[in-house]
């Protein structure tokens, strides 16, 4: 498919970097999959969806720099979705988000709060103003955070969050790699499910840019469970964008 | 059924992956030979680490796939541990490189082992490299030449459509002391965002692939085979084994398949299975389906 | 809003019927002007009457058609009546004409009357015409400038993508005195019949046109768009109104429609109509189009 | 579409020069409707249908005599159905069949039965062993027969037998291309449908090669409504193989 133009109708900042994007257009996404965002003349980065019809974005170098120049009435150009999204399941389930890494959990929040499952959120930042969603997750279940400056909850990684958590059915996770590899090595692998991040070419399961071992995280991904990556080089080391090995 | 002998090499079929396809990490590879390729060929791999041109690298359009990916690799100084991780799974692995001029191949192919190399003188988006050199049949034959002195590996020279014609650069290959050749390489395209005026892809152009390129394949291939002494290996759109056939038929020795890889890793032993059924339907081997057009 | 001067001739609107589309007969012309068209191109008129190759002279295959009809036509000895009903219309007429050198072509040129000729330099499979002329930038010049002398009529010149460089042949056309180009006639192409080996057409092999084209088309628009003066006119897989605005921001001032033809004749008034409301709603004009990729 | 291949299943005699080819294969064409018929190495030909799974060939030229040296087991390809069959309408139907324009009526005259029309077929042949699918029309209504040479029926043209017929809802006609132009000056044009043959190159609406005026056998026909062809050069002229005009 060609790029749709989505004009963008309204802009929130949600913190000092992560501002979220309205457009015009809804997209049907499964909370996981993801869009390839176009700014025109830029680049085309890969991107969540945190409601049916935006983006919430953390700045972070040229092409969300860009983004962030846009305002109502600017337009984009979005592609997808693609990938395999989360597979959500019933009872408890805990999200553990890094960072910017709440965008497709949030609606995966509400989602599964939907269907009746009870929802457990533990929410990493910083910060206390960098806490992402924290009252979209708080409308739907109980919320845990941990803030690495200790303005919020506990002071340190989100990861220590877990170790509270003893019984639930299916962990979901999206954050920062190495973040995510603790959480792996905390939990039972195939009660878990994360979405990962690698460099996105074709994004078509072509190229094989995105290859963790054999594994296309834009088409077999970017949401895979705990057991499939525990046998691979997942938070080992990543590709940069030569395809050169670089360690997490 | 399927086996046969390629410029040496011993493949079990002949479905080849092609150049580009999952072929940066010695785990993508593997995943095509479980997935049932008879060989497989790796991302076209240069002197220097490449990051690419940028995104848009990728787009589908109305019957196929324009991509500008440029070249994108970590260069042969880091690629042998991904050939040998790929070979470990006993078919042929084939390096894909690419060199702005015959030192540069020369360069690679001296130092890099595998099992064959495919010479890139076809990509049609990156400058100085691919079909800039490929158009020119001195060139084409001086870098096959300065190639095959530089390694005993098969060497296969892999072709653009893009040219008034391509049995000259073919025979040149040829001449150069290519054991194959290799046809075709995307075709040049372009695709305009009409919301914006924008070209699509961060280069502004590419190469097309897929459906809509597989009768410009053919009709290469079969040209090809008239022209040229060693085999012809035909790329460019196969989706299915009914395509795999017609590529044999115009005169192919054996396939590569590509984008089609993106929506079926397993698509080689789908192939594998109907085209032995057909065989067998029609009581006839590899080697009658082998040239078949010409006889007719 | 669509309608535009294009090298002296008047057009209600910049989609004309491609040259070997319902071209043949007055009437089949007419009725494409009764489907909105704003110029009508004849089928390619040679010296002698031709009949054509043999039947499979057309079939459809994945993403298109592949024909190869051989150039069938009545000679323009017993064509003006043909024309001469058609114009009719009150759309301009543009004899489409084909021969094996300059004297052919200007005998045909100097004796037909019509409202502007097209050369047709670049069907990819008529023996001694065709791309056989039109891939030598010599020969397309000496063609174009004797035409040119033989003709008060404006002057269009058909290119072939099959050549490794369309921009020289657009600029032997144009130092020949062309009026515009048009870009592109098919794309050489084969299709084998799996289940005997027999190729499909009568001809062997033959050109590629519908969808699969249109980003092959797209590119050696833009690219004749940067190298030219003259107004390029776009064609190539053109089957609704936004790939008619693609090829206008690639650089074409007018296209041409073919094969979508087939399935609706309607298509000149279905596309006029979009592009008015496209346009009204982007507030821009014909011009604004008009080679807006180049600016991006 | 490519072709599809045809296995010859059977081959039948119908005439001395007539037979009727069975295929392993059926297609589903309303009667008028027409197939190209791929004698590899050969030709390509326009034919219609006379069963589910057959063609029924006059042998003219060269590549129906290639279809004529072939036999049980051998194949064609096939590609189609192309082109607007007959609308088949209710009440009396009257149809006329010169020699092997008989094909198309055969399965149309099934078809119109079995809704519980009522059929008239006039046939006319050179000779009374060219009469094809005499029992065919028989066993689904009255058959009224002409002749050449007056071996069988009026002696004469089928035209003729016309002049009887006063009472019809409509008349269906396919023979060669003066004997059916006789037939439209004889009948009421708007309730009238004749199945024209023109030289057909792509069959698929695209060349042009095909045009009666601006008509195209291959996608507006071949079955056109004798008031639509009133207005045009059918009967007058024919174009042959190179678009020159032929009188007919
Ligand atoms: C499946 C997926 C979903 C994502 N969802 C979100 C989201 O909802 N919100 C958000 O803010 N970010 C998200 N990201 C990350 C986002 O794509 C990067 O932050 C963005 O690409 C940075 O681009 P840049 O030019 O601003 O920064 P750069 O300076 O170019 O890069 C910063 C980082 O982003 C990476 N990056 C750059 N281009 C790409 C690319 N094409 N594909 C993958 N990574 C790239 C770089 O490798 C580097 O690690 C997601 C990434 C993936 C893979
Ligand atoms: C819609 C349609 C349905 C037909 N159905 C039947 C049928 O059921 N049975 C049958 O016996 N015949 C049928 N015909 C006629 C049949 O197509 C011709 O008899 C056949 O093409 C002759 O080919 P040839 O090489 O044997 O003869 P030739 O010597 O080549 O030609 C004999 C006659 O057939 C015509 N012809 C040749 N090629 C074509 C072509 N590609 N398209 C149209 N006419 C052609 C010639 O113009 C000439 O008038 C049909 C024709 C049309 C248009
Ligand atoms: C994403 C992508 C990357 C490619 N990279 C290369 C490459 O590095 N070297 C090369 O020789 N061909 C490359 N190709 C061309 C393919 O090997 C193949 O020739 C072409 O895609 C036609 O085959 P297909 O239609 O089966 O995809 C690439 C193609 C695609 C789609
Ligand atoms: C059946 C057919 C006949 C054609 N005949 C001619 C011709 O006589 N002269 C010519 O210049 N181009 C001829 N063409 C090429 C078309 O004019 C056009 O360039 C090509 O088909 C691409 O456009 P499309 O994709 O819209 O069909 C023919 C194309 C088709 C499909
Ligand atoms: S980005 Fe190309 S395969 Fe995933
Ligand atoms: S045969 Fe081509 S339009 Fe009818």
């Amino acid at each position: 498919m060609r790029p749709v133009n989505a004009v963008i109708t309204k802009v929130v900042e949600e913190a000092p970097n992560i501002r979220t994007f309205f457009f015009d257009t809804s997209f049907k996404l499964i909370p996981g999959q993801f869009v390839m965002v176009w700014i025109r003349g830029i680049d085309e980065v890969p991107m969540a969806f945190s409601y049916d019809n935006a983006i919430t974005v953390q700045k972070v170098g040229p092409a969300t720099s860009a983004l962030f120049e846009l305002d109502e009435c600017d337009s984009i150009g979005i592609r997808g979705p693609f990938g395999k999204g989360f597979d959500i399941k019933t009872g408890h389930l805990i999200l553990v988000a890094g960072g910017v890494g709440a965008a497709p959990l949030a609606p995966l929040a509400e989602n599964a709060a939907m269907s009746g499952a009870k929802i457990t959120a533990l929410l990493g930042a910083k910060t206390k103003d960098e806490l992402l969603f924290r009252e979209r997750f708080e409308a739907v279940g109980e919320v845990r955070i941990a803030t690495d400056d200790g303005s919020e909850g506990k002071q340190g990684y989100v990861t220590q969050l877990l170790e509270d958590e003893k019984n639930y059915d299916q962990i979901y996770c999206c954050g920062p790699e190495i973040m995510m590899k603790k959480v792996l090595d905390k939990v039972t692998p195939s009660k878990s499910q994360f979405s990962l991040h690698r460099y996105i070419k074709c994004g078509l399961g072509i190229c094989g840019a995105c290859c963790v071992d054999g594994l296309r995280v834009c088409k077999d991904g970017p949401v895979f469970s705990g057991d499939v990556l525990k046998k691979t080089e997942f938070g080992v080391y990543r590709r940069n964008e030569c395809g050169e090995r670089v360690k997490i | 059924m399927l086996s046969l002998s390629l410029t040496g090499l011993k493949l079990k079929n002949p479905l080849i992956l092609a150049a580009g396809i999952m072929g940066t990490t010695g785990g993508s590879l593997k995943r095509a030979t479980e997935g049932g390729a008879g060989g497989v060929v790796t991302k076209s791999i240069g002197v220097e680490p490449k990051s690419g041109h940028s995104n848009p690298s990728m787009v589908e359009v109305d019957c196929g796939y324009m991509n500008a990916m440029g070249l994108p690799n970590p260069s042969y100084k880091n690629f042998q541990k991904e050939i040998d991780l790929a070979r470990e799974c006993g078919v042929p692995v084939i390096a894909s490189i690419f060199g702005a001029n015959a030192d540069e191949f020369s360069e690679i192919a001296g130092t890099l082992h595998a099992d064959a190399f495919e010479l890139n003188v076809s990509c049609p988006h990156a400058c100085g490299y691919g079909a800039q050199v490929g158009s020119d049949p001195a060139l084409v034959e001086e870098i096959t030449k300065s190639v095959k002195s530089a390694t005993t590996a098969p060497v296969w020279v892999k072709l653009t459509p893009n040219v008034t014609d391509i049995k000259s650069i073919g025979l040149a290959a040829q001449r150069g002391g290519a054991d194959a050749v290799v046809a075709i390489n995307t075709v040049r395209a372009m695709a305009i965002d009409i919301e914006s005026g924008y070209p699509i892809l961060g280069n502004k152009f590419g190469g097309l692939s897929g459906k809509a390129i597989k009768p410009i394949a053919i009709k290469c291939v079969y040209d090809l085979y008239e022209a040229l002494q060693i085999p012809v290996i035909g790329v460019g759109g196969i989706s299915d084994w009914k395509d795999a056939v017609e590529f044999m038929m115009a005169g192919a020795r054996a396939v590569q398949i590509g984008s089609a890889v993106g929506n079926n890793i397993n698509i080689f032993n789908d192939i594998s299975s109907c085209m032995e059924a057909f065989l067998e339907d029609k009581v006839w081997t590899l080697d009658d389906l082998y040239g078949m057009a010409h006889k007719k």
